[in-house]
């Protein structure tokens, strides 16, 4: 058999597919990320606080409910969008006419008072929560945990409906117009605060669910999500700011590119992606889905 | 108004303060006026020696832009004669600002030169293209919104002090172009508001503000890209009188569809369609072609 | 000394609060000081003594952590800096220490250095360190057959530091180190880390990080079937907070090395119960047992002193008597600052095997007291080559 | 005389802390054209965002159809057949110019298809994929008079809408307002162009420091032209 | 000290509250020199520090308009270089802080030209991943010690004269350090070029059809910025006598920003008051344990919905209403 620097073909199909899975979570975790601020115009910093609340909210379920990991996957996401939806009329609300910094700022803020009431109650090491499809199988080039094949499949199909919907619908047109001028499109008829409060509803609903969908591969612990947010705002970036397609494919694409990091030079994989945003928007500004306004 | 004139064009706030009024007109070539200017280090970008051998201070020829599949300019040739009053007229989308864009370089042409007093101009970046003196306005309006109405002029009067990159330097200094500051205001009529914020100022004086701060940089070149629009009669006849009287020592480039300060104040006419040029020619001439009644005058418009 | 104006004692905890390192030391190792503190008090000795805890959160910065030990000794009178996880804020601690000659007591940080390059006649270093963990679990597993070993290494001195000092024992052990893979700290995934040690064929997966880090290593490597396989894994650095975010179904059959273990004794259980009642239930670790430990030491010695200002003198005088407490039991610190004392292997039970919360261990070895730490003679320590 | 579409009564406006609308008070009857007269800052513009619901801080009475909308929300009031057509044209640079001209949801029955208004303006047709903002201003401004036109509003607040068109374009939105004038709209305009005001309208309000300060008639403008003169410098 | 810089760099324009300002300026600065005595040196050094790191950040952030998400690159960066030329090198403590910020300058020069033609987020975003790269860079090479950082910088003599072991003596040098630092900024604000930098900020195309050449300006506002940054960061880790990871992640540059938000960003004394609640909040909120993260959202939330332009904007906004748009035309 022949080798590709040093790694056996087989090995780095190996790889591959593991890059694909790790970008499934970058996919949905920037998805929502990126139909809140292409959207809303919202720098959301509480997503990471978001996600960690939906593998916390798995792990409520399971612990004080006794609801499975199917049940919670649906429940989680409803709950912590309910709770971002109340955010957003009682505090988000009152920034949208001001710089974006200001948006940042808050939801920073809201990151910090959410992580520390979790650390508070839970401590920072984490919780355990037991993988719901173990097994797996053997593809010959690896072994393939069923779990990691069914987010792979769940998560491509939840990135499409999301496309299809806002891009392919009015509600994305009506959506992206009240990112520039929401008082016009308030003036077309269009209930644009109800909207808003349904779209950052759902971004944080994405959030929860990639947090749902971690809580069995990783460690259910307060400080998951803040680790993890700067670099999904990076994959946003890449993918071009607002654009739904970008952030998925962007998702999948830098898993993909991580992995083989990982495997070459694993010592910068986390910094690779940087590498990757720097090139791109030094030679495509509005990112590689992007439009320049 | 001869004398009000004359302070609009004297540049020098130094021989304003001596209470010295030249009486005869600034002399045209941009060295003398350039010497006007006591502190005057920044050099201008070197200009060729036959400036005024040149009769026009334009000349672009075979210009295109070609926007993704869609031409928006298509070999246009079009030669500004010196200290003219030239109007760009057309239909909506003709491809005016389009050209505006180009011959200020804010566009890079897709084919075409361009060149301004006989120098090829067709790679000179933007703010370059400013320093050789021509400048430009906007079509939607363009101040520096939260800077006072008497800054926006005195950050156009400023760069010539040639102290624009002197952070040590004291603002104070910057003092010294008050006088010259207001009179233009008071050319636009807007000295009652010097000290406001240029965001509050109604729309119609937006734009006023816009050509005081256009004139501050004294350029041997205007593009005015419809001075006019969403301005009252008032300012309009206001207006038309400035770039009238500015024009004197200037050449203008103005796009405008109020067709009476079309008529009023142009010597030559362009009609653009589609990107093209339809014909050219004095007001008289052209408003009877009739192809150009047709896609762009209208039957029977009253001079608004 | 005169038993009328009893001599005021102000200790400090300095530790992680709030972060990566609060479930391993946090406000349990505050908990931990002030036992021990009114322990002593019911002692004899304890009267002629006046002993206040004051506490505060480094946040893992190296200059927080500086600030606060600077204020402390400057302005607040603090006498005694106990515990101090992440080496870097404890190298920083241990400088200050030395430069205001006070006293530095470790319990929280893994850097072996303190008792080596870096080993001032201020500080004590109390619990583990990266030499005696790597020792342990490194020893025991190469000799028990495990002997061809890969790493998953953080990327950080300490990762390297236990990686370089366990591949050590694993050669010195007969064994063999196939590969290492150099993971960035706070990675969520290891996946791909993992199939690259599968394929390495080793016996054994080494986890050459911490926290975080750790748990996701070992919860994935259940996923990938990786024990089932055969691998075998072995946490370098495991506390027994990891073992419980992990659960048991995840962590059995884990072995590490740890220097105190609160159901080993009666003593211990005694400690672990009143620990529990004071915080939500969670068993004290061996850090917390280490503050426990080293502040009756500390404030033993400053009553035989009867004197504290003078933290070079203190720390003399502590290495000067034997330690010895219900947690520890007898031992005694070295001219280096390393408190020396028995570490145990452990093996993490399988869920059916655990009867109430926190039953988690099964002791394999109990490796003796002078195998446990790097012997005097390989110590870069100055003060050891002086004397 | 009908009863009045739109009644404004004493209406007030505040942007932050000064204090714009001094108590404009005017009224539109069904199927009338009228413009707002007035010089740069009188205004006029103020005036067509607090109907429309875009002035938050306005008091006063504006009645339409016998509802009074001062303290609704912009949204509800588009519903009840409001389009405002605002002055700096609002197209969106993240749509292209056909879903720029699709966005305003259909209020009312009887707007235009979009046929017609490609019929109207062809060239928005030609460029209907182009980024909205790419526009030249003039095809800005049909685009966001076209938009207002499929919605089935039937009272539209036109603010300037011949700005920067040209004349034979002009000429074209004054046949479109008596057209839609036939067709059952009203219309109230605020126009700088005089000339092209007195081709549409059928009363003129002359608005001054933010209140109405005289009533002109179409018809009766050659009597009034001193008067007109006077507040408008015509 | 230098108290002689500060009046001579008020504006001439602006008469009355220009003798306010001299007064309050006076003020501040004797509370400064005495500030010492009352509260402990250590924690003022270290506001000064990340007051002028703070102030610098401002200077791009509130007169350009460009929000430099990977400025914690500068701070730290010198803080590494300023450490290891004394360490190391054995440099005296001045020649170490300038070795700290030519390197930041060089810095701040390469990477602004890089990002310096991208606007808004995307500026923040290449900056962002220019500094990432960077921390990459410290985290891997030799002389910065990991995450151990260089320890145990030694204070040496300043000028050979002043013993800067005592912390008090220290202080005076850094508070000297910090003034000339804000002089600096001060100046370039209320400069011929700060005035093209906020018209630059307001309108960018507008200033290019002026004739300006937009990116220079920019880049010098940048280069300088950075300089200031890598002055700060330089002084702290004399101050500290150790340089860490902490100065280069990405966290540094987030708190960079929040500490110019909650002051107010575009108020020359906004960074200042910022940095100072900030690092209060990070010295003397570490007694509260647990709830630290809890208290310091609560305090971010609290600006955001409260105090809208930072405590001193909001202040200033307050002055302005009492006694509304002074003064006509007149000069
Ligand atoms: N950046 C661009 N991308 C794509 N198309 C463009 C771009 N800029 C202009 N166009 C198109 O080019 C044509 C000419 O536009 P231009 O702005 O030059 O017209 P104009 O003559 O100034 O019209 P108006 O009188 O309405 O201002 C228009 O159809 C416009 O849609
Ligand atoms: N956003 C704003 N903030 C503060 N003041 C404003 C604002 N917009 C307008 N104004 C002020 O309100 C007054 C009325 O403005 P308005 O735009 O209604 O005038 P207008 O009659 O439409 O003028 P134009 O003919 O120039 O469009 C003006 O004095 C203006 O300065
Ligand atoms: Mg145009
Ligand atoms: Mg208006």
């Amino acid at each position: 058999m022949f080798e590709l620097l040093g790694i056996a073909p087989q090995a780095l199909f190996g790889q591959l597919l593991l890059g694909l899975i790790n970008g499934a979570f970058y996919a949905i975790l920037s998805l929502g990320l990126a139909v809140i601020f292409g959207l809303l115009n919202v720098i959301n910093f509480t997503h990471g606080a978001q996600y960690m609340m939906g593998a916390f909210g798995a792990w409520m379920l399971l612990n004080y409910v006794g609801i499975p990991f199917w049940g919670a996957l649906v429940l989680a996401p409803i709950a912590v969008a309910a709770i971002g939806m109340v955010i957003e009329r009682t505090l988000l609300r009152r920034l949208y006419h001001l710089d974006h910094l200001y948006g940042l700022l808050l939801t920073f803020g809201l990151a910090l008072i959410i992580e520390g009431l979790f650390r508070r109650q839970y401590g920072s090491s984490g919780l355990p929560y037991n993988n719901p499809l173990p097994g797996g199988t053997n593809l010959g080039f690896m072994f393939l945990p069923n779990y990691r094949a069914f987010v792979v499949v769940f998560s491509l199909v939840i990135c499409l409906v999301t496309w299809f919907v806002i891009e392919r619908t009015k509600l994305g047109s009506y959506l992206r117009a009240a990112t520039e001028r929401p008082d016009l499109v308030q003036a077309f008829g269009i209930d644009v605060p109800r909207m808003i409060t349904l779209t950052y509803g759902f971004g944080v609903g994405l959030a929860a669910l990639a947090g749902v969908l971690a809580a069995p591969a990783y460690q259910v612990s307060p400080t998951m999500g803040s680790n993890l947010i700067i670099v999904v705002f990076a994959v946003v970036v890449i993918g071009g700011m607002g654009s739904i397609m970008g952030a998925i494919v962007t998702g999948f694409g830098l898993g993909l590119v991580e992995g083989l990091t990982k495997v070459f030079y694993p010592e910068a994989s986390s910094t690779v992606i940087f590498v990757i945003m720097a090139i791109v928007l030094l030679v495509k500004p509005a990112g590689l889905f992007g439009t320049v306004k | 108004m001869t004398k009000a004139v004359l302070t609009v064009l004297r540049s020098a706030p130094i021989s304003a303060a001596k209470g010295a009024p030249e009486e005869n007109a600034r002399p045209r070539s941009r060295q003398c006026n350039v010497d006007g200017w006591p502190n005057a280090r920044e050099a201008p970008v070197a200009i060729a020696d036959t400036v005024s051998d040149v009769p026009y201070i334009v000349e672009a020829s075979g210009l295109t832009k070609e926007f993704k599949g869609f031409t928006a300019v298509k070999n246009v040739n079009l030669r500004i004669r010196r200290n003219t009053i030239h109007a760009l007229i057309g239909p909506n989308g003709a491809g005016k600002t389009t050209c505006f864009n180009l011959i200020t370089k804010f566009l890079e042409p897709t084919r075409g030169t361009i060149r301004l007093n006989g120098r090829d101009i067709t790679r000179t970046k933007p703010a370059d293209v400013a320093r050789l003196g021509m400048v430009r306005s906007f079509q939607i309006s363009a101040t520096f919104g939260h800077l006072t109405v008497l800054e926006n002029v005195r950050v156009a009067l400023q760069r010539k002090l040639g102290t624009s990159f002197h952070f040590w330097a004291s603002e104070t200094s910057l003092d010294a172009l008050n006088d010259r500051a207001m009179e233009l205001l008071e050319e636009v009529g807007l000295s009652s508001y010097a000290r406001h914020l240029a965001v509050e100022l109604p729309y119609g004086r937006k734009r006023a503000l816009e050509i005081a701060t256009t004139l501050a940089l004294d350029p041997e070149m205007l593009l005015l890209d419809e001075p006019t629009s969403g301005m009252g009669r008032e300012d309009i006849a206001r207006t038309a009188d400035l770039i009238k009287r500015v024009s004197a020592q200037r050449t203008v480039l103005m796009v405008e569809h109020n067709l009476s300060v079309v008529a009023d104040l142009s010597d030559t006419i362009t009609v653009l369609a589609r990107g093209e040029i339809l014909t050219e020619g004095p007001y008289s001439e052209v408003s009877k072609n009739p192809q150009v009644v047709e896609a762009y005058m209208g039957t029977g418009h009253g001079h608004g | 000394q005169s038993p009328s104006a009893p001599l005021a004692v102000k200790i400090g905890v300095l530790n992680d609060q709030s972060g990566l390192y609060a479930d391993l030391g946090g406000p349990g190792s505050v908990w931990a000081a002030k036992k021990a503190v009114s322990d002593f008090m019911a002692t004899p000795a304890g009267k002629n003594l006046k002993v206040e805890v004051v506490f505060a959160d480094h946040q893992n910065k190296a200059d927080v952590g500086t600030a606060i030990a600077r204020q402390w000794f400057d302005v607040d009178g603090v006498d005694v800096i106990l515990d101090v996880p992440n080496s870097g804020v404890a190298l920083a601690v241990n400088q200050v220490a030395k430069e205001k000659n006070k006293v530095f007591i470790n319990s929280g940080a893994a850097a072996s250095d303190l008792t080596g390059k870096a080993c001032t006649p201020n500080t004590v270093h109390w619990t583990y360190d990266t030499w005696a963990l790597a020792n342990g679990t490194g020893k025991a597993i190469t000799k028990n057959g495990g002997d061809t070993w890969f790493f998953i290494t953080a990327d950080y001195a300490f990762g390297h530091a236990l990686e370089r000092d366990t591949a050590a024992v694993v050669n010195a052990n007969g064994g063999k180190v196939l590969g290492q893979v150099r993971v960035p700290l706070n990675n969520a995934d290891f996946s791909s880390f993992l199939l690259q040690a599968q394929s390495s064929k080793a016996k054994v997966i080494g986890l050459a990080n911490a926290g975080g880090d750790t748990i996701n290593s070992i919860k994935q490597a259940a996923e990938y079937g990786i024990v089932e396989g055969g691998q075998k894994l072995a946490g370098l650095l495991i506390f027994l907070s990891d073992v419980n975010s992990l659960g048991l179904k995840t962590a059995q059959g884990l072995t590490l090395t740890e220097a105190w273990y609160w159901d080993m004794n009666d003593d211990n259980r005694a400690f672990a119960k009143e620990f529990a009642a004071a915080n939500r239930g969670v068993h004290p670790t061996m850090v917390h047992a280490g503050v426990y430990s080293g502040t009756l030491h500390y404030l033993k010695a400053v009553a035989a002193l009867g004197a504290d200002k003078d933290g070079a003198a203190v720390v003399a005088k502590m290495k000067e008597i034997p330690t010895d407490d219900k947690l520890f039991g007898k031992g005694e610190i070295r001219a280096d600052g390393r408190q020396i004392h028995p570490m145990y292997l452990f093996e993490v039970k399988k869920p059916s095997e655990s009867k109430y919360p926190y039953d988690y261990y099964t002791l394999k070895a109990t490796i003796p007291a002078n195998e446990a730490f790097r012997p005097l003679s390989e110590s870069e320590c100055p003060l050891v080559k002086k004397s | 005389m009908a009863e009045a579409l739109l009644k404004v009564d004493d209406l007030h406006g505040h942007y932050g802390e000064s204090h714009v609308l001094h108590g404009m008070s005017f009224e539109v009857h069904p199927g009338e054209v009228v413009t707002l007269l007035g010089r740069n800052g009188a205004g006029k513009t103020t005036t067509m965002r607090a109907i429309m619901g875009l002035l938050r801080k306005r008091a006063g009475s504006i009645v339409y159809e016998g509802t009074e909308t001062v303290g609704l929300q912009p949204n509800k009031i588009a519903r009840l057949g409001i389009a405002l057509c605002p002055e700096e044209r609002g197209i969106f640079a993240s749509l292209n110019v056909r879903e720029n001209l699709l966005l305003p949801p259909v209020v009312k029955p009887g707007g235009l298809s979009v046929d017609e208004i490609h019929e109207l303006f062809p060239r928005l047709h030609e460029r209907r994929n182009s980024q909205g903002t790419k526009l030249s201003g003039g095809e800005q401004q049909m685009l966001a008079i076209a938009r207002i036109l499929r919605t089935g509003a039937k009272f539209l607040l036109l603010d300037e809408p011949t700005e920067g068109l040209a004349p034979v374009i002009v000429q074209h939105i004054g046949e479109i307002i008596r057209t839609l004038k036939t067709r059952g709209f009203t219309v109230l305009l605020v126009e700088q162009n005089f000339h092209f005001a007195s081709t549409v309208a059928d009363r003129h309000y002359v608005v001054e420091h933010g209140r109405v300060v005289d009533m002109v008639p179409n018809d009766k403008i050659a009597e009034n032209a001193a008067r007109l003169e006077a507040f408008l410098g015509v | 000290m230098s108290t002689s810089s500060a009046p001579a760099a008020l504006p001439g324009t602006a008469a009355r509250g220009g003798v306010g300002r001299v007064v309050f300026a006076l003020v501040a600065i004797a509370v400064l020199l005495v500030a010492p005595l009352v509260v402990y040196p250590v924690f003022l050094m270290k506001v000064l520090c990340f007051a002028l790191f703070a102030c610098a950040f401002n200077l791009l952030l509130g007169y350009v308009g460009l929000l430099s998400f990977g400025h914690a690159m500068f701070f730290g960066g010198a803080g590494y270089i300023c450490a290891h030329a004394v360490k190391v090198w054995g440099l005296s403590t001045e020649l170490g802080i300038l070795c700290g910020v030519l390197f930041a300058a060089l810095l701040g020069l390469i990477t602004g030209a890089l990002a310096i033609r991208r606007l808004g987020i995307y500026f923040a975003m290449v900056t962002l991943a220019l500094a990432q790269m960077f921390f990459f860079f410290c985290l891997q090479a030799k002389f910065t010690g990991g995450e151990d950082g260089l320890q145990g910088v030694p204070r040496r003599a300043v000028f050979g004269l002043i013993d800067i072991t005592k912390d008090i003596n220290l202080y005076y040098v850094v508070l000297a350090i910090f003034l000339i630092g804000f002089g600096i900024i001060y100046r370039t604000i209320h400069s011929p070029f700060g005035q093209v930098l906020k018209a630059i900020r307001e309108n960018e195309p507008r200033a290019i059809s002026l004739g300006y050449r937009v990116s220079q300006y920019k880049l010098l506002a940048f280069v300088l910025s950075a300089a200031l940054a890598g002055l700060a960061g330089s002084t702290k880790a004399i101050v500290f006598q150790l340089a860490s990871l902490t100065d280069v992640a990405w966290q540094m540059s987030g708190e960079v920003v929040l500490m110019t938000l909650v002051g107010g960003m575009g108020t020359v004394l906004g960074p200042v008051v910022g940095a100072g609640i900030i690092v209060t909040m990070q010295n003397y909120l570490a007694g509260f344990g647990e709830w630290v993260l809890v208290i310091q959202g609560l305090i971010f939330v609290l600006v955001v919905s409260v105090f809208r332009r930072g405590l001193v904007g909001e202040l200033l906004a307050l002055v302005n209403r009492q006694k509304p748009a002074a003064g006509g035309g007149g000069h």
